[in-house]
């Protein structure tokens, strides 16, 4: 992997984790002193990335603009790594005309045609439709892939099996990632799986199944890369977990009391600081490269809240438009 | 555009499975993106004849026998949809939607406006519904106000031939999501017991009906009979055996309950001041009381009798035939319920 | 029984959500096959409350995190009910129905039916419900009326604190599965904008409030106002703000949807002539049509206005505030409506 | 094994096909000449198991009466291996008041308490309710064991997935069978699975698969037995794939236009026959033995109809009765 890319790497995870702090402070600043999910500029639930950074980047770094990912809840360093709009984006987290849903989706519900983005809150529901999209390029003859993201908590979840049964059956474009974080919510991986590692599941499908420990961005492109490259060239879905962590709440607002010690373990695992000293070590990084990452980060981030503040919200005469195209 | 603009009228005369399986079969034609898939849909033809001939005509790359996953080949229809194809899934029985209804409602149903607009999920879900064959609680359910209840589908209910296929080709070229129930009571298959307007005439060439406009199916002045699906025929059953008494019962078959055309059924209440709904689905929280709502807000001074409803109660499908037959809207309640409205 | 024959009158005050653990908690202790299953039951203490200190008192044996698996657990939860235990199970929000209501309308719901009487599933099933808070159009339906619609459950909607733990105690001493939606709106969560009625006495022992009976929370003459769940709240701050001006509007609290106590409503519009259903459900082919039924169905002549309803529209739940404000149920849309009501 | 019990196999799996046979012959009886499935003493749907006699008599041979089990749509071999009472059974199938349901639950829908015996129309969704079976029964503290029967179509259903995960992370006492007759309707098993076993699949869970092929009646008990003692034993849940046949259609009325040449050869692998033979060739069974096990199974299931036939049709009047208990 050459220098280049791996800058690259690291500047888009400074990026996705720039957004991420920044859609943090902001979500919170006008919500207290009485903490209120629904109030201020941006209001409801917010999923956040933190520590998932290499997941995505690693992904994306093999997707074409007409490729597809279809992602969790917790969806924006998939949406931004993928090349959504981050203008578009963040306006529709504000909940404004300009943004990608015109106010009407929220953080949960992100679509981009251009970019083949889409997600949903309901758990595992978006693997079904990853699936038709690939069987879409596939009739079309296309070399397109879909791509699933999905949670560790999210793969008991029944649609998870339909989805990779029908995958491999029909032999399509398709990659499934699971994001292992450690928890659903509340619930530690153990007390929701009673095995170890999902890569088995792959088995169960006759597709393969592999887990990649470290949460280190080349190893997940490495990896990516060559489901990617199998899928485009006709061989069949695969699966992928994807060890990584959750430096934050499930959502913001999650006090994370049950998590107790961990919590500060996950911490240390940051992938960012680590993959930042790595490219010190080997002299592709220094602080002025790191600055320079951060503040260029910054000032996209502000732009794009500097686009959604300034976009109107939606006329409430509005309401009843897009229920039927 | 109706038939009568488009196709000339014709004599030939199809079962509604027939008919609607050629609607499909036009569209596949026209429109490479069209494609099939569901359970026992290519070699069986569907269970209840819907897909019958398509996989001779079509073959299996666009005739798709599924597993069965509900929960992941509808999902894979919504991602095909946002594609750009144009699927036809389906659903063998309404009453597994309860294995799937994640993808119908929140994502079928909803990907357009949670888009705002950007995203079109051009996709025809069809399934059967309807008893009055003993099939019990899990085989004979209606429902469709479960799916009418949740906004962003469009909710077709044919009652013969005819609307069958003008339905379902209206259906594959919209580019919304459209449920599309047809009772098995209707389909004119030949191992069930039917009633004969189950086979009709059908013209050859492609044609349209369009989507949201209900039908009077049999004119009349004294009481509106409001009706979908399979209990239309034996509305018509009795109004024209109540001709003959000098009872004019006016049917209307709804033939979507999304759109609901609430504009025909005021018009013909203003005129006949009696409501009946005829409705095979559960009795409460669903069509009959959406009409009822629909006449009041607008004026109760409308109604010169009590508003009447003969529907299937609120009670799971018996398997019984003695408790079943009790329970569906046949054609003795209808007529019941009318003399009872025109008398008060 | 309700607690006036029971329970000395209390002045300590809980949040709903408090009140509701509490009813579970004081069951758990009087029954050993009472247990919890859910996600984030535990440690967590329910994503909305429902099982908060629930872990502490009875430990993981009995309070139960699940996977992500509600088709796997709701049938877990009927399959230890048919064995004798009586499991109180959440499904964390109620918009998630639509992977597991298979289970729920189809099997929890249809066994004691087709056994004829012989099986019996004493389950508990809550799950939040409503919206105002942005969490757009997967997480703050109400969809009452989609359980309603299928017969064989019941289905209470409590709107307070006293009537959360009455109705939950009443619902785990059910014979029959209860669905249990509690309005996060009424939990009196600290963490959401809340009315103060979300927070009021509770007595300390057990005791039940009925399933199926209406409560008047607010007596009125000039116009009946029927509803529900977190709406009720917003009626009675409305129907007390007109007081103060001569208008006297009666509210009445439904507390559950099955069994429906039409009786109340008949008997309250038969005094006012004029019915206004206040529902956060979505509009159509749902509770507010039913109730207008049910008073046509009687007699068409008691309403001296028409039927008027304050609901979400038939519109998917919006993110933006602007819009989902605009769609809620409000304080000013219910007035506007009283207001109109009263002058028609 | 000794020759009682094998003999007590052969007379049982003679007993299932002969009312399987006598139900085939009168659901038929009264529907001609034009074929109405809705017509006669026994309308509806009609699934019945000849053919896979030998699954239901191999599983009940270790399962008390206290056990449970919870089957699919194809019902009447599990019931009447398991000890579910033939005259009710036969007058709910009937729609009489005298049976298992009152004539409200029909075929698909046999519920009895004494056996713990239920089963439900929709596919893969008895499988979670099995595992609530064994949850109830570990928290009582006893060795009973619930077991869920399902066919190779419907292992490719999300509650499949969901109840084995469950079933593992819990360490519950379920037996999962599936019942592989190659067929789920008109589908094979090839256009809806994937992998040729799904004895694999139970390795995405952690827990045993096991594929049993041959259909034969006593490798298929001693497999249940090993998985009913691991379940009575607290070692957890096992899945059992048994390699079955589908002797008729997938339902009466069913004219099978598309298995071709593959109806001939499952109809020369019926079990009882073979079994017949094996056992007259160690000399277990001759000519009066085999005509004793057939009449007196004609006894039994022609009692058993003609106390249906005795039962009145539920009264009209009843038809809002047992919606609530
Ligand atoms: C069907 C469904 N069930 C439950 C939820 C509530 N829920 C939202 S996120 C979440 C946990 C998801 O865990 P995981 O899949 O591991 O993803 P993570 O949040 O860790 O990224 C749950 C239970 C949901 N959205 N959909
Ligand atoms: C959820 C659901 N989907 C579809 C059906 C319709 N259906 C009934 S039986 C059947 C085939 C089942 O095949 P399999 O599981 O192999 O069992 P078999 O009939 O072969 O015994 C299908 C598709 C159903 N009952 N439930
Ligand atoms: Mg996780
Ligand atoms: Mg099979």
């Amino acid at each position: 992997m050459d220098g280049a890319q791996r800058l690259g790497f690291y500047r888009q995870m400074v990026r996705i984790r720039t957004y991420e702090e920044t859609i943090r402070g902001n979500y919170h600043a006008d919500k207290t002193p009485a903490w209120d999910i629904g109030a201020g500029l941006i209001p409801g639930e917010m999923h956040l990335a933190a520590g998932q950074e290499p997941v995505a980047v690693g992904l994306c770094a093999h997707l074409r603009d007409d490729d597809a990912i279809t992602g969790p809840h917790r969806p924006h360093h998939l949406a931004l790594a993928k090349g959504v709009d981050m203008h578009r984006m963040t306006a529709e987290i504000y909940g404004r005309v300009d943004g990608l849903g015109r106010g009407r989706g929220g953080h949960m519900h992100l679509f981009d045609p251009a970019q083949h983005f889409s997600c949903s809150g309901i758990i595992a529901e978006g693997m079904p439709v990853a699936v038709g999209q690939a069987l879409a390029f596939s009739r079309k003859g296309t070399d397109n892939v879909a791509v699933a993201v999905a949670g560790e908590g999210a793969a008991n979840q029944g649609a998870f099996h339909e989805a990779l049964n029908l995958a491999s059956l029909w032999k399509l474009p398709v990659i499934f990632i699971i994001e292992d974080n450690d928890w659903a919510i509340s619930v530690p991986r153990d007390s929701s799986t009673p095995i170890k590692s999902n890569a088995p599941r792959g088995a169960a499908y006759g597709i393969p199944g592999e887990r990649i420990e470290g949460n280190d961005v080349e190893t997940i492109s490495d990896a990516c890369g060559r489901a990617v490259a199998r899928a485009r060239a006709g061989e069949g879905p695969t699966l992928l977990e994807i060890h990584t962590v959750r430096l934050w709440g499930h959502f913001e607002g999650d006090a994370q009391a049950y998590r107790g010690a961990e919590l500060a373990v996950a911490e240390s695992h940051d992938p960012i600081p680590i993959y930042e000293a790595k490219l010190r070590a080997e002299g592709l990084l220094d602080d002025a490269g790191v600055a320079a990452a951060k503040a260029e980060a910054q000032a996209e981030v502000d732009a794009a809240i500097a686009f959604a503040l300034a976009s109107p919200v939606p006329d409430p005469s509005t309401l009843s438009d897009y229920v039927f195209a | 555009m109706t038939v009568t603009e488009t196709v000339a009228p014709s004599t030939r005369r199809l079962s509604t499975a027939k008919a609607l399986s050629e609607g499909i079969a036009q569209e596949m034609e026209r429109d490479d993106s069209v494609f099939v898939m569901g359970e026992d849909v290519g070699a069986y033809g569907g269970i209840f004849g819907s897909t019958g001939g398509l996989i001779d005509q079509f073959g299996p790359s666009r005739i798709i026998d599924t597993p069965i996953s509900e929960t992941g080949f509808i999902g894979a229809g919504i991602g095909a949809a946002t594609e750009g194809l144009r699927p036809v899934v389906e659903l063998m029985f309404v009453d597994f939607f309860g294995v799937c209804f994640d993808q119908i409602y929140n994502h079928m149903a909803k990907i357009h406006f949670e888009s705002g607009g950007n995203v079109k999920v051009p996709m025809v879900l069809m399934m059967a519904v309807g008893g009055g064959y003993n099939d019990a609680a899990q085989h004979s359910q209606c429902l469709w106000a479960s799916f009418a209840h949740m906004p962003g589908m469009k909710v077709v209910v044919p009652s013969n031939p005819y609307d069958a296929k003008g339905l379902m080709i209206s259906a594959i070229r919209d580019d919304s999501p459209v449920v599309y129930m047809f009772h098995k009571g209707v389909m004119g298959l030949p191992w069930m017991a039917k009633n004969p307007r189950s086979i009709g005439p059908v013209p050859e060439d492609a044609y349209t009906v369009p989507i949201g406009k209900a039908n009077v199916v049999h004119p009349g002045s004294d009481v509106t009979v409001v009706s979908l699906s399979m209990s239309v025929q034996h509305c018509q059953d009795v109004a024209e055996k109540l001709d003959g008494e000098g009872i004019s019962a006016e049917v209307i078959d709804l033939r979507s309950v999304i759109p609901l055309d609430r504009e025909a059924v005021l018009e013909s209440v203003a005129k006949t001041g009696r409501l009946l709904v005829v409705d095979e689905d559960y009795k409460s929280f669903g069509l009959s009381g959406e009409l009822a709502a629909t006449i009041v807000e607008h004026d109760p001074t409308m109604l010169k009798a009590p508003f009447a409803r003969v529907t299937y109660p609120d009670v799971p499908v018996p398997y019984a035939r003695s408790l079943e037959q009790a329970a569906l809207p046949t054609r003795e309640r209808i007529e019941a319920a009318i003399r009872s409205l025109v008398r008060a």
